[in-house]
């Protein structure tokens, strides 16, 4: 097993054991915004090297991807879950975007097993992260005129999630391979270790969601561990028609897997206040997030290996 | 010095709400306001501050009655239900009347 | 719209009295409370919260007369004599009675 | 258990103040302080503590209505023309009256 | 442009679209001390190197510079700029003094066009920060006996800038190349991709920083413009005096040229309160900082090349 | 002199001088958890290497001699010292106890000096911590019934010292010396640097606990010296009788000789809380610690090299 994930496993164990160990926030920032930094830096650095219209294809996809999976999810929360509008509407938009922490733990995972991949991931990650929010609100509260979609966008587009990830793309493709070279220490070498704590931190909060976890039951575990699985599938047979490679199909079938905790939480609190955010972070936070970074991820490896073996 | 009586509405929500509620005080016309980085617990449960979604904040406002009374309702109705939220308002004394 | 007299319990003590203080809130019958960071000075020195072992809480729980009188009490009696704490209780109003 | 009445000083300011305030504060007879960061808009304008020059501190004392009045006016007299600062007092109950 | 720079024009843009991203309070307090530490730690390694008699002149020169600046900028503050007294003298307080993180982007921007510079520099950063506050009080108070001199001195030599920026002196001074060898890692290897993170932060604060340029209009503008640009070259005529080298040349106009914000800003709330901060950051950091960083430098050495040349 | 002492020299000294230099909070606890965790990693990759039964009698070795230390200092403090009880229990826990600062900066010593030592002392460090613990609140207490050992263990092994620790060691254990590469660079690369930011913090404090000393007079200063040369006088006949190598009984002898300044301070505030944290604090903080730092180590190692040669 990956250390990075063992350190996980201790921010799970402290946290459960109701250890006096917490991260100061201060701390999850920084370790927050150097990640989401260097993800986008080492994307864009690789669009630099290739036209951006030849990944046209690519864009496009993991954006209808990202509608379709929050469409998908939102009649089973809806109908089997038999959550409220707006609660079913949250966790869908959470399930259809994406999550930068899992992203990273399966760079990681593919880094320790020698698997290459499109480097210009991240660009796809970010294009993913937008597309559910959407989808999100429209179910919450239908096109209806008294949308602020004004803020809505501003939420969307300005949170520092996409700011930093989008900045980060852009200062890699402006300054290319070459020029990013003296930021490599920290956003490159630094990378595993960050993550580490990241992780630490990541535990201490998921064992922290449980407690939501068990005041809402069984339904919330299933549809945890379910969704990320059929999304993979999803994922795996989008990579498979665009031609990724072994790595690629990984990673995005780890990206559609995937739910958000930073950008929709955010979103959906301003635009969506109704919906109760202890649902969807109980769900993607305390299941899916552990489910995919322990399970889930090796998993839609050798998904991969099978179906492009 | 004279002193003259002010309200002190303190407010603690989820610091997801800042952007809004400093906007919301902005209309109010109060004339100014004071956050604090804060956690706590209440009927939504623990909110103990270890990342973003599970901060709180502490904001003061200092105001004369009519203002701190129509703020107070209009967050209430406003926000109460969906987020976790408390209001209390005090007495104060304040020694420059123009300024609140 | 209506209010409703409450008091407001503020404790300042040891950072290191976090975890023991909620628990005697809780079981107080309080139902919440609003956790600040702190430094300060006091009969026991500067504390400057450089570090854990020198930081400051500030306490905040809203709840009627006599909880806040007991628990006041019960912290005062209990803690008082080894640990830096100072209580102090205003009067301040509430909108949702059964809230606090 | 018997209760006392005291005042309670909040002062909103600079965090560039700090040190001055605390030794003014030092310098009044007040027996303590306790003081949080905080951000927050007045009539100089936001003041988000992104950094230093532009954070604020919540400072509060404890203390007897006359040594609040007297350093109420006296900060007051010196600092509110050249800084940005707020004050404002407010009545508490203590448990201990020797401690403030 | 050097990647740093583009943090620097990523943080002003997220700044002025209102974005969500802001780093706390202690990441900039960690980042400026790594900075302040690193830059220290180098220049003390130099002195290590060299006898401290020979860079005398040098000294005295840059002391000089500081009070002379502070001296030009105050009667043009007052008549041109029609300033309170109080106001002209902090500016040009901030303005004969200097700013460590030009300072860094001046180093950084050497760097990447592999011009070599005079190690010691950070000597002359540290004793240029301090004659154009002395002079901002004077100018703001006369020598009357009311001012506290013990205050000032305090709050002067014993802000954070100096003692770190002093401490990084002495402790490389003592330690040598060889004793600093195993901090380096943090000091030196980290150090562009703090300066990227620091020079973040400034883009955010740079951007709230303009609100202040609005109100007060164009002379402030203009001043924060032509006052650098003045400096660069009494600077560069200094450097040729001193018979500097290219590099060192482009770096001591850079820090005439550059206006400080962390120690003078301190040390005018506390000594001449009157003066409004933000007229002076406005000056300093909305315009003067982004000018320097993103026009300045490069004229600085095209101008010493030139006069070199 | 080892560069990272001149930092806690100059914490120091900005500290006595009053300056405006301070670390907030969360930089000190980043900094504390990375070395923690980095102590932990490298101790865990070591017991990868060799069976752990190899190791129990050091291990035991180093549990006793924490009890005995704190009885061997509970008299002296009691009948010399005419401390109360309470008192005298605490600051015997302190001594009896473990300081991974003091640990982390005889690593740096040693590395300096270029002598080598067992690398799963951290394993011994982690062991020694609370042993004295439970000794220091018996002899507060005695063995009441209304201790509630149940809280005490729990703040004593949930505290956020020995969960890194223990973490750490545990994740570099399992993962292995090949398994750690990836996160080298920010646990072992950037020690050194860490630690000079840590001992930069170590001096500002110490600074401020000499405050306390001042109004506890002469005793609690000769204790603070007296004691630690007296426990690496026992910590290195220990490491003599368990043959350890001349590096191993330096580090033996500068832990038996340091006094905890996280795990029992948090300790004995919640369960001793009649002892005044300034007493202990002043002696191990105020006096020991430097000691220990600036004169100790060098003394210790000059014993050992006497002793083993
Ligand atoms: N009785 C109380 N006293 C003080 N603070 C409270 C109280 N109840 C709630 N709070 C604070 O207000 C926040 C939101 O409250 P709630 O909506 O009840 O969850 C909590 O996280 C606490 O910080
Ligand atoms: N008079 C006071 N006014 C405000 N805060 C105080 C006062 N006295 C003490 N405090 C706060 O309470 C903490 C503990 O007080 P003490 O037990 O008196 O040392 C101090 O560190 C201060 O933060
Ligand atoms: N009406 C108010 N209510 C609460 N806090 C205020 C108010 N006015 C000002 N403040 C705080 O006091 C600081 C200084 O106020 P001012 O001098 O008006 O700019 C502001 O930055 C706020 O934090
Ligand atoms: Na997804
Ligand atoms: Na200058
Ligand atoms: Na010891």
């Amino acid at each position: 097993m990956d250390p990075v994930i063992l350190f996980f496993v201790l921010g799970i164990t402290a946290g459960l054991l109701r250890s006096e160990l917490r991260l100061p926030a201060a701390v999850y920032e920084f370790v927050t915004i150097v990640l989401l930094l260097a993800i986008g830096l080492k994307g864009g650095i690789e669009l630099a090297k290739q036209p951006l219209g030849q990944l046209l294809p690519q864009m496009v996809a993991v954006v209808v991807l990202g509608f379709v999976l929050a469409l998908i999810a939102f009649p089973v929360l809806r109908k089997l879950g038999r959550l409220q509008r707006a609660d079913a509407a949250s966790i869908a938009a959470h399930y259809g975007s994406v999550s930068v922490g899992t992203y990273a733990v399966a760079v990681a995972y593919l880094g320790s097993q020698q698997v290459s991949f499109e480097e210009h991931m991240p660009l796809l990650l970010v294009l993913m992260e937008v597309p559910a929010i959407i989808v999100g609100i429209i179910l919450a509260r239908g096109v209806s005129r008294s949308t602020r979609w004004g803020s809505v966008v501003h939420e969307v587009f300005l949170g520092k999630g996409i700011v930093l990830l989008l900045g980060g793309l852009l200062i890699g493709w402006a300054a290319g391979p070459e020029g990013v070279l003296p930021l490599e220490p920290l956003f490159m070498d630094l990378f595993k270790g960050i993550l580490a704590l990241f992780l630490l931190e990541m535990g201490l909060i998921t064992a922290a969601q449980l407690t939501g976890l068990r005041r809402y039951g069984l339904f919330l575990v299933a549809f945890g561990i379910a969704m990320p699985l059929f999304s993979a599938v999803v994922g795996t047979a989008t990579a498979l028609m665009l031609g990724l490679s072994l790595g690629g199909t990984v990673i995005l079938a780890t990206l559609a897997a995937s739910a958000s905790y930073i950008a929709v939480p955010a979103a959906m609190r301003i635009s969506v206040p109704e919906a109760n955010p202890t649902l969807s972070l109980a769900a993607a936070l305390g299941v899916t997030f552990p489910f995919n970074v322990l399970i889930g991820i090796p998993i839609y490896h050798a998904m991969a290996t099978w179906v492009l073996g | 010095m004279n002193s003259y009586k002010r309200k002190l509405l303190t407010i603690v929500t989820e610091a997801a709400l800042e952007t809004t509620l400093i906007r919301e005080i902005d209309r109010s016309g109060a004339h100014g306001y004071t956050v604090t980085d804060a956690r706590g617990k209440g009927d939504h449960g623990v909110r103990d501050a270890g990342w973003p979604a599970s901060a709180n904040i502490r904001v003061e406002v200092v105001c004369d009655a009519e203002t701190a009374q129509s703020l107070a309702a209009h967050l209430h109705d406003r926000y109460y239900q969906d987020y976790a939220m408390i209001l209390f308002i005090a007495e104060v004394e304040v020694l420059r009347p123009t300024k609140f």
